[in-house]
Parts: C-alpha cells; structure tokens; sequence
C-alpha cells in the first residue's frame, strides 16, 4: 500500500482505542473533503466526464473497512468508497486524476470516476455492473490460496441494492462453497439510486441471507464510527483467522444524490429525521471531542491539512496533461501480434 | 412548442399506456421518480400501478416480461442503460426470442435500451448493443435517429406481436428537437433516405445519422450529393432500399458507432457485395468505433467513435476510388 | 387441463386422504411407466434426438405438486418432472410426441424431450438455463393478478443445482418484493449431473435460503407420498390464501442417471444405502397395501393399465410423421411482415 | 494410435496443467467426473487439487478466474455448453475482456465453449456464438477445426496473455480423428489453406471446414478445384490469406453454421468486399443456418445448417455467375 504523502495515517498503537479511532477519522475528513471539492469541481463544469458520485454519510463503514485491511489483502470497493479507498493506501492525487481525466492517473483517461484502483496493489478497480467484483475477489482468494499464502482476506463492497443482482448470488454462494477469507460489506443507505428498499428485497433483514451462503452475520450502525470498527474489525479478524466468510451489514441513510446530478428529493423525511440519517462524520467528532482524543481546534487543524493536501492535488492535476488520442495505444490486447490487422488499420 | 427525442419517448409510452390496459412498464426507477434519464417521467402519477419500480435484476426484469406476455399483456421494460442488459441477455435471447417459435405463443415485450455513447459515460454506459441481439433470430431491433420515429417506432414496437429491442440513443435524448410528434410514419422494417443524393450513399443509423447528415451538408457547399439512408431497424434491414440507393450513387460508405467486428456495417457491407455487386464503382466501405473499450475522458471518446470529421474523410478517400 | 384419455385420475373426494393418495400414486405409477419406456427406446435408438433424462425416484414429489395445482394456476416443470405434468394434465402422447419428435406434439420437433409445455393452459416449456422459469412464472403471475384474477397460483421446479444460478436468486427475489402466489419446488437429489451438494453450496439447508426472500419456508421427505402431498399441499394452499410465497425443498436421490447415458456410478453408496436412497414407489405401494386401500392385484391392474396406455401411445406417436424440414415455416417471427427478406430468401 | 479431437482437448489441457503450474481446471463436474463432454477426464486425479467442479454459476466461474488471472494463475474455464456461456456473458465481455486496457494487468484466462449444433441437442444445446465474443474488443476467439489445431491452439489459447474464447465443436468431438497429435503449428491469428483450388475460395471454420471440404472432394471429380481456407480464429481474422486466395479464385463463398445475420461470415464478406474487390470475378456470397433457433429434431436440424448438400449448391450457383 502506497499511503497518500502526508497522509501517512497508521495508528501509532493499533491495540488502543483513539489511535484507531482518530485515524480512521481523519480519512473520513480526508474523503468528505475530497467529496466536497468534487462536488465544487462539478458544479463549476470541471469535471470532462460530467459526473461524480459521492460517499457522504457513508464514510465511517467505508474507512473502517479500508483501515481493518492491510498489505497483502484484496480489496475491491465501490461507488461510495473514497473513504476506504483512501484508508487501503489510495493517494488523493490517484482519485483526482481519475476524476479529472488526467493520463498520469492509474486508468489513464480509459476510465473515469470511481472506476479506478491498483490491481497489482490488490486494489482493484470495479466495473460498473453491479455484484460482478465479489467473484472477482473470489478467484484472487483463491489463487492466493492455491499459493500457500496466509492470513490474506479479500472484501467488496456493494449498496443493498446491488444484493438483488444474480453476480451477487453466485459470487456470495462461490466464496461459501470455497470458504473463503472474505468479508462481503452491504451497505444499506435505504435507497438504490430512488428505489426503496421495500421494492428491492422482502427478507426480514439482508443478514438473513448470511445463513444462505453459509456467511457468518454481523450488523453495524454505519453512522458510528465506533460501531463500523468493531464490527467490521471482528469480521475481517475472523476471516483472516480462518473463521470463513463474513456479511456485514451497515445501516444509514445516503447523505447526497445518488450522483451530483441528483437532488434526491425522493428521500422520505422520516428517515432523514431519525436515527439513520445521522451525519457520521458530526457523531465522529462529537465522540472525539467527549473522549477527549482532540479538541475542536486540532480537529480543525485536521481539516485544514486535509483542505490543503485536496487543494494541492487539484492544483497540481490540473496542469497535467489530458490523454492524447493521437498518441493512445488503441488497443485492448496485451498480444500485439494477435491485433486485428484489418481493424487496427 | 418542441419536442425531444426524450419527450417523444415519454409521450410514446405515454400513449401506449393510455390507448391499451396491456401495456405497463417495469424497470428500475421507472416510478414516481420518472426514470434515471426520464422517460417516464409523471406516467406513474398518470397511471396508477402500472409503472413501476424493479429490483436491480435485469434477468428476472426480463423473465418476468415473458411470463406476463404468455398471459396477454405488452410490457415494456426499461433498461436502466443498454450496457446493463447483459445479465438480462440471457433470458432475451434464450427466453423472450424463442417463444413463439417454441410455442407459437407471441412474445410482445419491448425492451428499451438506452444506447449509445456520450461524453465522459466510459466503458460501461457507452455501449451499442444492437448487433449482439440482432444475431439471434426472433428479434426486431430498432435504432430510431429521430423525434419522429423515437415516437411511431416505438408505438410500434409495443403494437408488434414480437420482442422489440429498441435502442434509443442517449447523445440524441436531450439535444435533437422536433416540432411536434408525428401523426404518421414509415412503417417499421423500411429504411428512409434522409437527404438524397447521386455521389456516395451513407447508411447509418442511430446518432450516425446525424453525423452523416452533418458531412453531406458539408460537401454539398463543395458540390457533392451524399445520399443518407437512415437504417431505422437493423432487423430486419431493408436491403432494397440500401440497394436502390447504391444502384444511384455506386458508392457506399455505411457508418455505425459499434465496435468494428461484426455488427451492423458488417452486414450492410455483405449485403451490398453481394446484392449490388454490379452497381459498384468502388468498394463499399465502414466506418465504426475503435476495438478498445469505450473511453471515459472526452478527448478519447471523440477519435473513439466515428464523426463527421472521420466520416468526411473516409467519404473523401471513397470518392477518389 | 385436459387431462389423459383413459386416465382421468381426480380424487372423487379431495378431503379424503385415501382418495388423494391413491391417485396420486397412480400418476406416479403412470410417469414411471414412460420413464422405462423412454429408457427402453433408449436404449434401443429410438429417440431421435438421443438423449433421454428420466424422474426415477422424484415421482412423489413431482406428481404431489402436479395434484396440488388447478386450473388457472401456472406451472412451469423441470427436468424429472413427468410425474407432474401428467397430474397437471399433460396426457401421455403429448409427452411421447416431444420425446420421439413426432410432428403433432406440441413443440412439432421445434423443441425435444424435457422442453414441451402449453402456455396457454398455464403449463411452461422450460427453457434449458437453470432458474430461468421462475421470473417467467413471476410474469405470469403478476399479470393475473393485474387482471384481477383470483386464487390462483404459480409453482416451478428446481434442482438443488440449479439454485446456485443467478437467475434463481433474481427470481427468488422477485417473488418476494411483489408478495406473488408463488410455490418454489426445490428437490434436493444430492447430485446435480455428478456434482455433490458440498460443491454446490454451503449453507446449513437450503430452506434457510427462504428467509432471505422473505418466504415462507417447508421442508419434505422426497421418499415419501404422505409426506409430499402434506407439504406440497400445504405450501400450494397457504400462497393460494394470500399468505406470499413458500420455499419447499425436498430431500431425496436421483435413482437414475442425470441422463439415461450417465451410469451415476459416481454416487455414493451411503447415499444408495440411507432412507434418502428409499424409492417413493416402494414407499407409496407399501403405504397404500398398509391402508388397505387397495390390494397387490388392484395395485398390478394400475400398473397394466399404465402400461397399455403409454404401449398404445407408443404405436400411435409412432406412426406419427415428423417434421418435414421442406414444409417447414422457418420463420422466428409472428410478425411475417417483420421478416428479414435477405435472411429469409 | 489415433485421437481424436477431444482427447486432443484433453490431452492440451493435461500438457498445459503439467507444463504450468499456475494453470487451472474449473468448470461444472470437470473434476473427478471428468466433465459432460470427458473432456478432462482423469485430469483431477492426475492433477489432484488443480481440476475442480463450480457451481452452477457461470457469473461466478468468470469473475473468479478474472480474479484468479489478477493474482498471475492461468485458469481455464469450460462451460458445459456454449449456450450456457449466457450467465456468463457479462463478466466475458465487460470483466474479462476489459481488464487489460482499463489497467495494463494482463487477463490470460481460456473459455472452453463446447459449440455447434449435434443432431438432437435443441435450440438450447447447439449454439454456435463465437460472433457475440468476437464482437466486444479484448477478446481472442478461437474455432478450430481439426484434431491438430485443437490441440496446438488450445496449448497458445492457455499460454496468451489475453482472455481467449476457445469455440471446440461438439461435432467433431468423437469422429474426427487424426493418426498423432501435432509438434508444430501454425500459429494462432493464422488461416490455413486446408485445400488449394483456382476456381473459387470457400472461407469456412470449425465443423464447417469439413462439409467444405467434402464439397471440394466432390467438385474435383467434375473438375473443378475449390480451394478451402480455414479461418481458425474468427478474432483476429486473417484477412491476408483470405485476399491471396481469392485473387487466386476469384469467386468466394463464406459459410458458417451461426445463425445468418451478422456473425464471421457477415464480417469476412465485407472485408473480401472492401479489401479484395478488383478481384471478384463475381459477388461474393454467404451460407449460414437459418434465422430460426436451432431445431431439436434431426430431419430439421439437417436443414437449418449448411451441410455438404447446401454448399455444394451455393458454390455451383456461384461458379455460373
Ligand atoms: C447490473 C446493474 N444494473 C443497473 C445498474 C445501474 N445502477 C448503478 S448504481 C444503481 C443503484 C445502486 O444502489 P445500491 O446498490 O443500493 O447502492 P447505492 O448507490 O445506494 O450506494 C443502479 C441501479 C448497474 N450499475 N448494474
Ligand atoms: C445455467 C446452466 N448451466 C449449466 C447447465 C447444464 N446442466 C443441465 S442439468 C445440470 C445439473 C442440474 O442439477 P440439479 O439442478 O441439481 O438438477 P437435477 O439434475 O439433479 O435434477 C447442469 C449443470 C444448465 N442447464 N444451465
Ligand atoms: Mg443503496
Ligand atoms: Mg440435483
């Protein structure tokens, strides 16, 4: 994992409570501040694909996942993933120049947005089609696995509405089948893209279909920090320590549009009034501050290097260059010699 | 007043809804919240309980479009963009295109692919997919380029006692203006010659027409007729109408914005070699995307897929011939 | 339904238990008289097609099912489902035209063997790809109930293997949010081709899989009638009350091969040798001489009447011509006028 | 000693397993039972832990081996029919198939498609699909057609840095058969002169080379030389060899058993017509199977597909034009 420069936040201690817990804050600044200044980018046209999807509200499940990982392991987030992106080792600079279009960012300008990561790094980059990354973790797994490698675990992420696709189920009953070191993070944010959740499933609760794929069941308040740590700290150290595979369930509201585009007027009010729609960053903070971990101005300070390391990066993304078409390799195949010499004319 | 491709879409279904108690639409987001590019917008409110809201399961959406036509009804199902109709494909190709020929059960599902490339959509809500459904037989695959037929055609796709894939083009959904919807049409399965012409014939479809249109405005102020024959449904194709064309300008350049093995240029070209042979002065030509990936940044996209500019030069290099 | 010529098998009295498992069992005396046949035409080189895949042993919980249905339900068999659809009402010629491709069957030698139906009386052609019928069924249902038809059902039928598709769980799903009449047969016969369970998935049972979609979930002795006509009986009433959808698996073995050129040699013999490896037409018999509702000689005169009348339906299908490749419409589409006139020169 | 042309596929899977220890065997009842087809029968007790039974769950069984081919192994996966390659369809053409141009990270995976049409298997076990691979860039598809080449390629498919769509015909498993497996080979991306001819050029693949073939045999004995070109992979196609031969002829017919719109013979008929048009003597032509599903029962069957029968016609109506 390559950490962002001076981001390098490693719990100093890792058994003690506030290390663990400041430092996964502070990516999840670091995430909204990233989110906040696309959201800025967007809305003053800046962005050459048109589009940005946000975590907001989702932060605290996300990094706590990206912080409960480390090198060695395979990680393939999703659409709302900056935090965790970034507490796995992606640099803010890498997310910027995905979004930005710029050719030094990791897809070149191939892809775009949150389509991007490191595959060599075992962050790799999703496509769009939901539920299709969990049996790609599946086969790295198993490969890791067929290796003699140790202690690895895989995890992927999806919304509760990526649960209703086919490439979930197959990938959840493979990762059962092969017990597998893996940790499958459903985040249920109430609303797949406008649909509630009552048109997109009818189970009691998602952690019943742990016991269909032979899962082992957690369920996590995904506004608290403190509640994503532990439950995704355990099931990661359960699949890691041989315990097989782990569904974790996060509950909260989205906090923003399905994309920037969206003014999620859909949402229904009761659930931005009750305990769901909670800010996790706002219960972070309000945790740091009562434990006494920092006080509001060394928050502050946080924020303001967060600030600085996005708007350097923006900054310096912006004078790069965007990919060249006339320079591209147009071509979709490592074997140069089996190109289609009609088609690549 | 005008009217959008969009518009015409929504006002299609729109009608569709209110001429015939059969038809409903199925898809996600489709509800009250009018679709994620909203072609339905308001026709939930309008239609009570009959525009609804899928799961993100394009297979069982497609599946269950099947059963409710063998028991009478005409859904229309929404793809939420056509790249997403693979874990449906399956079950079209498989399911919805073989009924009637298994059972002599018609199958009157339309399913409607929002298509195509537009800027910064990247690989996976960029694709044209029609030559992937048009292979299998038991389909009828539309590709409407205008306000004009985004409307009757796909009034007529619901009409029809076959699944209709109805690719409809996103980069047109917005910015292609008519003045009002159309009272009549061009039956479906007949090609139109958008612009006449007795140089070079272009066949295109979908958003190529446009772009073929662009470049036989711009040689005409050079003194070159370009003929445009817009394809409108790609199965069936229309050869007679391709061949007509051919048969008055000897030259054929068929554009599509596909990825460039097989597809719908493939077949045009086939056709022409071997139906108009003789009324050849040079070899037809194609034109289409590159074989990569569709690339999100804008400045690939656009050397990506054929243009005007591309397609100016290759009519340019087909003239000399 | 129509239901066969000679054999019109409804219970005289529904509520008495002897009425309807008698009858039953017939239906299950009757499929297992055309499984052999096939077996035997088999064998001989008679199937034109050459490939022949049999219900031997699923009988109880096919045929159980097939009774359970009414008119104006839909019913969409799978592959070891003789015994049902002939509860259902397919007749016996109907079957032996699809399988020896004669041209008045119902599929006229479009489709072979296992993939026949009539949608027009509520009874599905599957289609090859495992899970693929449910959403169909789904359709279905959801269009009567939009019609404002009543009291209705839809039920389909799967292996165990056939559950680790995507299409079952997109399916599944499906029923689930729209609360649909449904009734899943799941049969859970150890093997799918030579593929065990332990490969297949790892849940605890596969009735914890209900859950997950918010059905209704019920467990059968495949081997046993009394068993499935109780289970079956009940989870086709409580979805016909309105009480949603309801998973049944079945547990039993496939006494046969996954086709008639398959020796299953791969089997267990713990399998063979536990009450799973019971045959549901010994199981039945004994139970009905047990009862005293009918003796071995009534018992032999079913079994000669079932073996006339598929004998007879045998000498008839034969006589049958097939397809003839010349007159043959060869055409996809209903709409003639739709026809690609190059392709179709 | 002879073998055939699935113990060829069984035998270069066996060499690949032993040669390579990051190659791998996944498939449904590809293990200990050895596979539908016995395709890789005894390779899991040959090779224990390294040939194992999947789930039905083809989504999963390409996803996974993507994600294995991330991690450096070398997968094959074998669908137990070509149509059943559906389920599959997204993770080939979106995962597989784009991995290497998003990221750079090679994706050296091979999809056994066991493909074609026997007598009897249906219109849900006789699929012929490689046009739907072929289409989407960043894949290879390969379609060999004798004993050697399945052998020979299914060895470079294994060993290719690319995903590589391997279409083995069902057809020829058990009756093709050759003396010995091959030392050499042409290699893959090459079409092969099956037979030199002067007086037309039939451009087949896979099973239909040898109906081809047959034709050629018996127009011989009328005097008249076809020459046959085997395509042996329709991705990349080798439109050289196919030029050379018809400026050798001047008369080409193009046949495949896929259904008729598009598909290889759409493809190599429009880049004869584009390429090679000065050295048509007459159109070029096509045969393919009938744009129905592929019928269950044998007397149908054998006239859907081009057969010996129907290619023999085709090229006599050719050589008079
Ligand atoms: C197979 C598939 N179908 C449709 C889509 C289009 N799509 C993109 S995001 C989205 C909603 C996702 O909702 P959810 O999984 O709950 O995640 P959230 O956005 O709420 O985080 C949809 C329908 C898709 N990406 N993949
Ligand atoms: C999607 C799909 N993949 C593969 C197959 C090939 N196939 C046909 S039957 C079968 C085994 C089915 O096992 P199971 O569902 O347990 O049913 P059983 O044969 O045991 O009754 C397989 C793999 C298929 N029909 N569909
Ligand atoms: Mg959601
Ligand atoms: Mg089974």
């Amino acid at each position: 994992m390559v950490t962002s420069p001076i981001f390098d936040l490693r719990p100093s201690d890792p058994t003690a409570e506030r290390d663990i817990f400041v430092t996964t804050f502070r990516w999840m600044l670091l995430a909204r501040t990233v989110d906040e200044k696309l959201a800025g980018l967007y809305r003053a046209g800046k962005i050459p694909g048109g589009g940005v999807y946000l975590g907001k509200g989702q932060e605290a499940v996300s990094a706590s996942l990206g912080v409960s990982l480390q090198q060695g392991d395979v990680y393939a987030p999703l659409i709302r993933d900056g935090a965790g992106r970034l507490a796995f080792g992606e640099t803010v600079i890498e997310a910027l120049r995905t979004c930005l279009g710029s050719v030094l960012g990791p897809m070149r300008g191939r892809d775009g947005n949150v389509h991007r990561g490191r595959p060599k790094d075992g962050y790799l980059p999703m496509i769009s089609h939901l539920g299709a990354m969990i049996s790609v973790v599946n086969g790295a797994l198993m490969a890791k696995r067929r290796r003699g490698e140790q202690h690895f675990v895989g995890a992927t992420c999806l919304g509760e509405g990526g649960t209703s696709t086919g490439a979930f189920h197959e990938g959840m009953n493979q990762a059962g089948v092969e017990r597998l070191p893996f940790v499958m993070l459903v985040t249920d944010n109430q609303y797949a893209y406008s649909t509630p959740t009552s048109r997109q499933f009818a189970c009691k609760s998602l952690e019943s279909r742990a016991a269909a794929y032979g899962f082992q069941a957690h369920s996590i308040d995904g506004t608290n920090l403190a509640d994503c740590l532990r439950g995704l700290g355990s099931a990661v150290t359960q699949a890691r320590n041989g315990g097989g595979p782990q569904l974790v369930i996060a509950r909260l509201l989205r906090l923003c549009g399905h994309g920037e585009h969206d003014d999620a007027s859909y949402v229904d009010d009761r659930l931005k009034n009750s305990p769901l729609g909670r800010d996790c960053m706002v219960v972070a903070e309000q945790r740091v501050i009562a434990e006494g971990w920092a006080d509001k101005q060394e928050i502050q300070s946080w924020r303001a290097q967060a600030s600085s390391e996005v708007e350097a990066a923006v900054v310096q993304v912006q004078t790069e260059a965007s990919p060249d078409p006339y320079t591209e390799r147009w071509s979709a195949l490592k074997s140069t010699h089996l190109l289609d010499g009609f088609l690549n004319a | 007043m005008s009217v959008t491709y969009l518009e015409a879409i929504r006002e299609a279904q729109a009608r569709a809804l209110a001429d015939d108690p059969r038809v409903y639409i199925y898809g996600q987001d489709v509800g009250s919240f009018g679709g994620a590019f909203k072609a339905t917008k308001g026709l939930a409110q309008q239609f009570p309980g009959r525009v609804f809201d899928a799961p993100i399961s394009e297979d069982a959406m497609v599946g269950s479009a099947v059963g409710a036509a063998i028991e009478g009804m005409r859904p229309i199902i929404e793809m939420q963009f056509a790249d997403f109709s693979t874990p449906g494909f399956n079950q079209i190709i498989n399911q919805a295109a073989t009924l009637y020929w298994r059972t002599q059960i018609p199958c009157p599902i339309t399913i409607r692919l929002p298509s195509g490339g537009t800027s910064g959509s990247g690989p996976f809500h960029s694709q044209s997919m029609e030559a992937l459904f048009a292979h299998y037989p038991g389909l009828i695959v539309m590709t409407p380029a205008t306000v004009e037929d985004a409307y009757s055609m796909l009034l007529e796709a619901v009409a029809i006692d076959d699944p209709v894939i109805f690719c409809e083009h996103k980069f047109l959904y917005y910015h292609l203006k008519a003045d009002k919807l159309p009272t009549e049409s061009i039956p479906a399965g007949k090609a139109r010659v958008a612009r006449p012409g007795r140089d070079l014939t272009i066949v295109a479809y979908s958003a190529m027409v446009h772009e073929a249109l662009a470049v036989a405005e711009e040689l005409a102020l050079e003194g070159t007729e370009i003929e445009v024959v817009d394809l409108r449904t790609i199965k069936p194709i229309d050869t007679d109408t391709i061949v007509a064309s051919v048969a008055r300008t000897g030259r054929v350049l068929v554009v599509g914005e596909a990825f460039p093995w097989g597809g719908v240029t493939a077949e045009v070209v086939a056709r022409v070699a071997t139906e108009a042979f003789g009324l050849l002065d040079a070899p037809p030509q194609r034109l289409n995307a590159k074989d990569t990936p569709i690339p999100y940044h804008p400045d690939l996209w656009a050397v990506h897929r054929p243009t005007a500019r591309s397609i100016s030069a290759a009519v340019r290099n087909l003239l000399q011939m």
